[in-house]
């Protein structure tokens, strides 16, 4: 092969040149919603008439983010009170959706959960359960939609 | 003619430490005579948190160990708690473990390379292998819910099962990818500038290499072709064909190179462990709370940085008594001070790029 | 045709005409053309500063499989405007113990060298301010200063960064200054004239970067150097040095160093063209078109080039200078002394 | 594993200095005297040992424990070498960091952490914690902040 001084160079300005000329892959992202797969972990929803305030969730938490209050209702059981999940602490492990016996706490498919104060980044689910959000599958067996792949190049 | 040397700090604020590492270099006109490197500035004590979690509440922290790892490194935690409570763990768990482990290689030598290349001033270079480590993310996204920290691995398993989706998606990616590999090589491999900038300079001998406890590509670049998945094969390893690549002048083209030759292998791996992958459970039984018998135990697994490490003591509670991540980027930039002597500023950017080190995983 | 070819100096010769109509002295008219001759430098760099910049942010996008800036206005075509209205309105830090005049004074003189130089380049057939004789040393002379406010600006932030920032600045300008003024002396030997619209004009029959293609090369790869463009943009190597010299300057100031780079890419792609490109000599477009068309064709390689190489090292970047370039353009003067003779004595 | 020399060694040189705690295929764990710590760490260096793979300590409450790795780089056998300290006022070791360069910032890191000096270090300054920083984190007496009180701080 022919071989000279500045050949990688100009090899290098071939593949840049090639590429002007590809489409591009920006997701322009506040424009366009990025397609968030069904297993997302995002925001929370809690179903508090569901809920049995077995307190699972709180000790399978490794991080301390939920605060969970109960009390006894009329036929002697357990009701939760009140409920919160401070997202300031919050690992999204999802220890605590996968370990709910009775599937009251879901993801949702949320994932803009930035706040301008730190006080509004704990989430009172107990009086906003954020039942409307779209929920994620993640921990609950459910079956999934096709999602179509494409190749970049 | 009186000359002086003086001090420049490199960091914690430099756009090319990657995050909080701070080096100070005694310069010599452009010429380092002078180096001490200074960590701990990301100190999460993620070893004290873990003392005060149970078992499986320790995964998640360890995502944030090696932040471009985070599969890897929960494989490696979660396979020392087995190794612990002595668990076999199915075979097709064993299997997506190893596809994970090796995709998860693949984005992080992506990583690696592009940073390189982004170091060195071609900022270009950053964004071709970034789209495949993308699409790498994608896929996990997909399957766990999380892009970074997934949380993924469980004592005894995997959280949740592959599904065709995963495995077509897969398929996709790997067929592309050694396209955008060739023509990364094209870009970067006989660049002269390129060349004049790596070749030749960060040289470790692999008697430096084996003494300053280097692991992982870093290692095999110096001539040592020690590889865990080899050497000592956990999961399946040892029922797949893959070469360990390896070179022998240990300077930072060639640790450019074993990270670019290690994806083609992990390329091979994950083909045949996706065309063997057996039906079958994903998770061994194991009782709800995990309470290793008292002991400690040692366990090591081939990360993409290098070799992490995993000590464990347990005194019978739930709680693990005492737990110590050999991280491999800790031990890797020990070697920066020494390495650095003699060259200049700029090539001290070329070695430290070339090392691929995360700050998460240095200071724990 | 010929009314587009000249639609500048119409434009000129109309100002003129109305100066002199309103009775004025033909000293005074000739002091009012000069001015506007500046103000339409300063248009020119202005624009050109603008316009590359978004060029080239729309460029990079491409490479990197990005649309570049393209939210405001039609793509993105006002981005450069807001950023400047950006950089206007940032708060101005100056270092405490910066050499605040010097510090102020440095981001004004980046802009001097080009605007000077562009005086001297013509545009196109008669379009240029100022027709010198001297023009190429003139503009070599005036471009050779631009290493002085980069020194200014790294001295005066007294930070260790924009000081090694401010060495390599002056090691490199100095060291590159030679090549390209040996690959110049090539064509001024053929052409035997250092005015740039006779040059021009010499390349009527064939372009001087075909009878001269090492000489170019060479002038190429040093105007790259000499405007501190990647893979040679060592003194703000922000890899290395975070941002080189200009690591203490923020807002307007910065935004002027960042113009004037535009600015003397433009100047060199300008003098490019002129020397080896045959200037505004081209076939069916007006002449001044084809300049900008091959003005814009270089600063499009430069661009591509700066998005493709890694950074050199300083060391090596003036070896390859002294061992390299320079016996390089030395023997290509040697060698095109040998042909001027043979030309002229034998054929 | 196929230990025997070291075993013999260990009996001849320290009878009552060192004993093996457990032996399998992989792994042979030795516990042993802080006075022969680094002799007895050269000499597995020398056996082939030579990637030191981790220096870690543990605080057992009654004393210190000082653990290191050793591996093969050819074949999957492991020592580990495990040394008590049970002055927990003024706890002191030698240092491996002349054998081992990637001890030196290991046995930073313990020092930082758990308080152990290490004899003949080179530079032992805290790594992970900022100088001037009081205690050892690491140490079970150190107190772990959890974050249970978050909650009631509000």
């Amino acid at each position: 092969m022919f071989s000279f001084w500045g050949k990688g160079l100009l090899k290098g300005l071939s593949v840049t040149g090639k590429v002007i000329f590809r489409k591009n892959l920006t997701e322009e992202y506040p424009l366009v919603k990025p397609n968030i797969p069904s297993q997302w972990r995002g925001g929370f929803a809690y179903e508090k008439d569901k809920c049995i305030a077995c307190g699972i969730c709180v000790l399978e938490c490794p991080n301390d983010a939920i605060l969970l209050v109960k009390e006894k209702d009329e036929n002697n059981k357990n009701v939760p009170k009140e409920y919160k999940i401070n997202l300031g602490y919050c690992l999204s492990c999802g220890l605590c959706v996968e370990s709910c016996p009775v599937n009251c706490i879901h993801f949702t498919k949320e994932f803009e959960s930035a706040t301008y104060l730190k006080k509004e980044s704990v989430l009172d689910l107990f009086n906003n359960q954020n039942l409307e959000a779209e929920r994620s599958t993640y921990g609950k067996p459910v079956e999934k939609k096709e999602e179509k792949e494409e190749g970049i190049l | 003619m009186r000359t002086q040397t003086y001090k420049i700090n490199l960091g914690p604020q430099h756009p090319s430490t990657h995050g909080v590492l701070h080096v100070v270099l005694e310069i010599d006109g452009e010429t380092i005579v002078g180096s001490e490197t200074n960590i701990g500035y990301l100190h999460r004590g993620i070893e004290k948190l873990a003392e005060n979690k149970k078992y499986p509440q320790v995964i998640p922290y360890t995502d944030r160990l090696d932040y471009l790892a985070g599969m890897s490194n929960n494989l490696l935690y979660v396979q020392t708690v087995e190794k612990m409570l002595g668990t076999e763990v199915p075979e097709r768990a064993s299997y997506i473990r190893v596809i994970i482990a090796e995709l998860m290689r693949i984005a992080n030598h992506m990583v690696g390379i592009g940073i390189y290349i982004m170091d060195l001033g071609a900022v270009t270079g950053v964004f071709y292998p970034f789209i495949q480590r993308e699409h790498i993310l994608d896929l996990f996204s997909k399957l766990c819910g999380s892009r970074m920290t997934f949380n993924y691995m469980r004592i005894g398993g995997v959280a949740v099962d592959i599904d065709e989706d995963f495995i077509r998606g897969t398929e996709i990616f790997l067929d592309q990818l050694p396209k955008m590999l060739h023509e990364y090589h094209t870009l970067v491999d006989e660049n002269e500038i390129f060349l004049s900038r790596t070749k030749n300079i960060g040289k470790i001998s692999k008697s430096q290499a084996e003494s300053f406890g280097l692991t992982g590509p870093n290692l095999r670049a110096s001539g040592l072709g020690y590889d865990l998945r080899k050497v000592a094969p956990y999961e399946v390893y040892d029922r797949f064909d893959f070469n360990i690549p390896v070179a022998y002048n240990g300077d930072c083209f060639d640790r450019y190179i074993v990270r670019m030759q290690e994806v083609e292998e992990s390329i091979k791996i994950i083909r045949q462990a996706m065309a063997q992958l057996p039906q079958g459970e994903i998770k061994a039984k194991l009782p709800r709370i995990i309470k290793p018998e008292a002991g400690d135990c040692y366990h090591q697994a081939e990360n993409p940085k290098g070799i992490l490490g995993c000590y464990l003591v347990s005194d019978g509670t739930p709680k693990p008594y005492r737990v110590h991540f050999r991280r491999p980027s800790f031990n890797n930039i020990s070697i920066f001070d020494e390495v650095a002597i003699g060259h200049k500023i700029a090539d001290f950017i070329a070695i430290m790029a070339s090392f691929d080190f995360v700050l998460g995983e240095v200071d724990a | 045709m010929e009314f587009l070819d000249n639609i500048f100096l119409y434009g000129t010769s109309i100002i003129r005409s109305i100066i002199t109509w309103i009775g004025f002295d033909p000293a005074i008219t000739n002091m009012i053309m000069a001015a506007v001759y500046t103000v339409a430098i300063l248009v020119i760099c202005t624009l050109v500063a603008l316009f590359y910049v978004l060029y080239e942010r729309k460029l990079a996008g491409f490479i990197q499989y990005r649309p570049g800036p393209n939210k405001l206005g039609p793509f993105g075509l006002f981005q450069t405007v807001a950023d400047a209205v950006k950089l206007l309105t940032k708060e101005d830090i100056v270092p405490r113990n910066a050499d605040k005049a010097l510090h102020f004074l440095a981001p004004l003189f980046v802009f001097i060298p080009p605007i000077l130089a562009l005086g001297a380049i013509p545009f196109g057939n008669k379009l240029v301010a100022v027709d010198l004789n001297i023009g190429m040393l003139y503009i070599l002379a005036v471009t050779s200063l631009s290493t002085i406010p980069f020194f200014l600006a790294g001295w005066s932030s007294n930070n260790k960064y924009t000081m090694l920032g401010a060495m390599r600045a002056v090691s490199q300008k100095i060291s590159y200054e030679i090549p390209v003024i040996f690959s110049v002396l090539a064509i001024t030997m053929i052409a035997g004239s250092l005015n740039m619209s006779e040059v021009v004009g010499m390349q009527g029959k064939l372009w001087f970067v075909f009878v001269q293609p090492l000489s170019f090369l060479i002038f190429f790869i040093a105007g790259i150097a000499e405007t501190n463009r990647a893979p040679f943009d060592l003194p703000e190597g922000e890899s290395e040095l975070t941002a080189g010299y200009l690591t203490e300057y923020s807002g307007m100031k910065w935004a002027l160093f960042f113009l004037a780079e535009y600015c003397s890419m433009f100047v060199f792609s300008a003098m490019a063209t002129t020397l080896f490109l045959g200037g505004w000599l081209g076939p069916v477009l007006p002449g001044w078109m084809w300049f900008v068309l091959k003005v814009h064709v270089l600063m499009t390689v430069i661009i591509w080039i700066r998005w493709t190489f890694p950074r050199i090292r300083v060391d090596k970047l003036l070896e390859f200078n002294w061992k390299i370039l320079i016996p390089a353009s030395i023997l290509n003067i040697f060698a095109t002394g040998i042909g001027v003779y043979l030309f002229n004595n034998f054929f | 594993m196929e230990n025997n020399i070291l075993k013999e060694y260990i009996e001849r040189n320290f009878f009552a200095q060192a004993e093996i705690l457990s032996e399998t295929e992989e792994n042979m764990t030795i516990l042993a005297d802080k006075k022969i710590y680094k002799e007895i760490a050269e000499y597995i260096k020398n056996l082939g040992y030579t990637f030191l793979a981790d220096i870690t300590s543990t605080d057992n409450k009654d004393c210190f424990m000082v653990i290191c790795q050793f591996f093969r780089y050819t074949k999957n056998e492991n020592i580990t070498l495990k040394i008590k300290i049970e002055d927990r006022v003024n706890p002191e070791i030698d240092s491996l960091a002349g054998l081992w360069a990637t001890a030196d910032w290991h046995e930073r890191e313990v020092y930082d952490l758990m308080g152990i000096n290490f004899k003949g270090h080179p530079n032992l300054k805290r790594i992970l914690m900022w100088e001037g920083y009081k205690g050892h984190p690491l140490r079970k007496d150190f107190p772990a902040v959890t974050r249970k009180r978050s909650w009631e701080l509000g």
